[in-house]
């Protein structure tokens, strides 16, 4: 079947991006296509490759930049909430005439419409939140 | 088939299951992840709400949320399924469609 | 965006799928009731059926008079009233989240539709993607 | 002077309010903040619960956060007094000390 | 920084305050436990008067048997037997909290005194700092 | 009289650093002293310089930058909590090998020690979080 996930959530604060991580694996295993994973609100900043999590615990971001790697998976996060907390791509840094980007590889930056599209799209629609 | 309602807060402190049971129609499946896991145990103030709940729902619980809040199987109100996050996967498919409670 | 995406003709529901949009959640406290209407707003060009429904702490959305001056932070209550322009006309409030809280339909800024609490869960199961913030 | 608590959960939706009234000693004032000052309004399904503590506490509600939300000094329960930020920050100094109930 | 700093000196209350820190959230779900618990083990080198009091979903963090290996998260509930080291040793649960979730001290992962919510509220009204997160 | 405020919740998602600083004016109007305004949790996220919000929106980040100029405020992001989240600075970046920073202007990173020493240097402690 053909799913999508939201996630709405920063990586640690809340399980959400953990979950979604853990969902996804366990519908890839089954051999169910996953049309797209999109970040909202707070869960843009599970795309940042400026994370460092103690050496002990995961690094969400990483996983997901493997996962995504392993899969083909497409991972967006949502341009207008990822602008209001500081997630950029090259492309929006000299838009935005900021000196830096520090969105992770395997993560793009893509418009609402990209969600609207996955809920037409996709069979089902799960979401992970607070 | 109705619809998987998933519930991820605890319902000592939020409303959300209390929500999602309000709004469930006979038949729809209820899901207790992440937080929401501990409306699951038996011999707490809110069991008596879930074990009610049953006559009209399928209600099941996050077996890996389960383990990691210091629970096990045993410590789950009888009537309850237990699943893994495979598990997770094809309830999603089975119901028609997922809500959740956030 | 606003155009036929190839991939419509092969839903199998066709090409206009049932969307709803859960508002539980109070304004200003936190900005899930803001970034949940900006995707209501940005679904109108897809020409979706779209449903919007306030529970819960959502009906406080829609109450009128909100004035954010002296906490910073900005008003956009009033874009509920735009939703007519963007062909979004399905709203609904819950009878039992509006009397608990001891409003009634003339506390809200936009005409709705008043549903008890079994017809909400009616018309969830009646959609296709449902959406919480 | 006692504690100065402080709520800023909805309690329609969380148990902050409840857990803040259940550990205020006689004395304790408690200020509604952000989504808690919907327990300061008249004719909820929590507003005895707010009148019945006025007997033990002085409440107070944050008029900016009260404003925000479409209400004014009308709809606030008699007996609870409307603050500003200037007014919050006197409370803080004027009671011993402060905790939040996040 | 376990020093005496210079403004100790200064402190009208001494150089030892009375720190509580409030643990009212379930682990896993949100951060919360474990950042607290963080602060805690920082805190303990500053040689306070440390007080950590568990109440409402807190009880769980101290729940014996956590076992996180199916959710990819670390478990950091063995860190709360290590408290004893730092001289930490005022722990507190909630007789109501406690009683209300089925859990007894026998649930618990470390010794704690069982206290009612009256002993609680006295007890927050002796310190000086009450942080939660 | 000395007080110190600890945010908890990044910014926009929550209110908490929308009260904060509204807080922290109306205390500053008042003649009192403010310590330290420590940011942990996903408060740490508000010391970003990459965030763009809408421009008929409050930016949080700039506003804690101004006050912090105009009445020389300590903002402390906390360090663990900061790497978590991906929020670096220069000196960070370079310890943890990352090809950029995002600090923004007016914030330092520091210890969980300083929200200690904001505990007992100051009289009250204010806390805005979820």
């Amino acid at each position: 079947m053909k799913l999508s996930i939201l996630v709405n959530e920063g990586p640690y604060q809340h399980q959400a991006a953990d979950s979604a991580m853990q969902f996804t694996k366990a519908a890839l295993e089954k051999g169910h296509e996953i049309f797209r994973v999109f970040f909202y609100n707070d869960g843009v900043n599970v795309g940042t490759r400026f994370g460092v999590p103690p050496q002990d615990d995961r690094n969400i971001t990483e996983q997901w930049t493997a996962l995504a790697k392993a899969h083909d998976l497409d991972l967006v996060v949502c341009i207008a909430a990822a602008q209001r907390r500081g997630i950029l791509d090259e492309n929006e840094a000299k838009r935005q005439g900021k000196d830096g980007n520090n969105i992770a590889d395997g993560f793009r930056i893509s418009g609402l419409g990209q969600l609207i599209e996955a809920g037409i799209q996709s069979e089902r629609m799960v979401i992970f939140g607070d | 088939m109705a619809m998987l309602h998933t519930v991820n807060k605890s319902p000592f402190e939020r409303r959300a299951l209390d929500s999602a049971l309000r709004h469930a129609v006979k038949g729809a499946g209820i899901l207790l992840i992440e937080d929401g896991v501990y409306a699951a145990f038996d011999g707490t103030v809110v069991s008596a709400k879930v074990k009610a709940a049953l006559t009209d729902h399928k209600i099941y619980v996050l077996g890996p949320d389960v383990n990691a809040r210091g629970m096990t199987e045993k410590n789950v109100i009888d009537g309850l399924e237990v699943v893994d996050y495979g598990g997770f996967v094809d309830l999603v498919t089975e119901y028609d469609k997922v809500q959740a409670w956030l | 965006m606003a155009e036929p995406e190839p991939w419509e003709d092969d839903e199998p529901q066709g090409p206009v799928r049932k969307f709803m949009y859960v508002n539980r959640r109070a304004p200003y406290g936190t900005i899930y009731a803001l970034e949940s209407l900006e995707v209501v707003l940005i679904a109108a060009a897809f020409e979706q059926d779209v449903t919007l429904v306030f529970m819960d702490d959502g009906v406080y959305q829609i109450k009128k008079e909100q004035n954010t001056d002296a906490i910073g932070v900005k008003n956009f209550s009033p874009t509920y009233r735009a939703l007519e322009g963007y062909d979004v006309e399905k709203l609904y409030v819950e009878k039992e989240s509006l009397e608990s809280r001891g409003l009634t339909t003339d506390d809200l800024i936009v005409p709705v539709q008043v549903i008890d609490k079994d017809q909400v869960a009616e018309l969830m199961e009646e959609q296709e993607v449902i959406l919480s913030f």
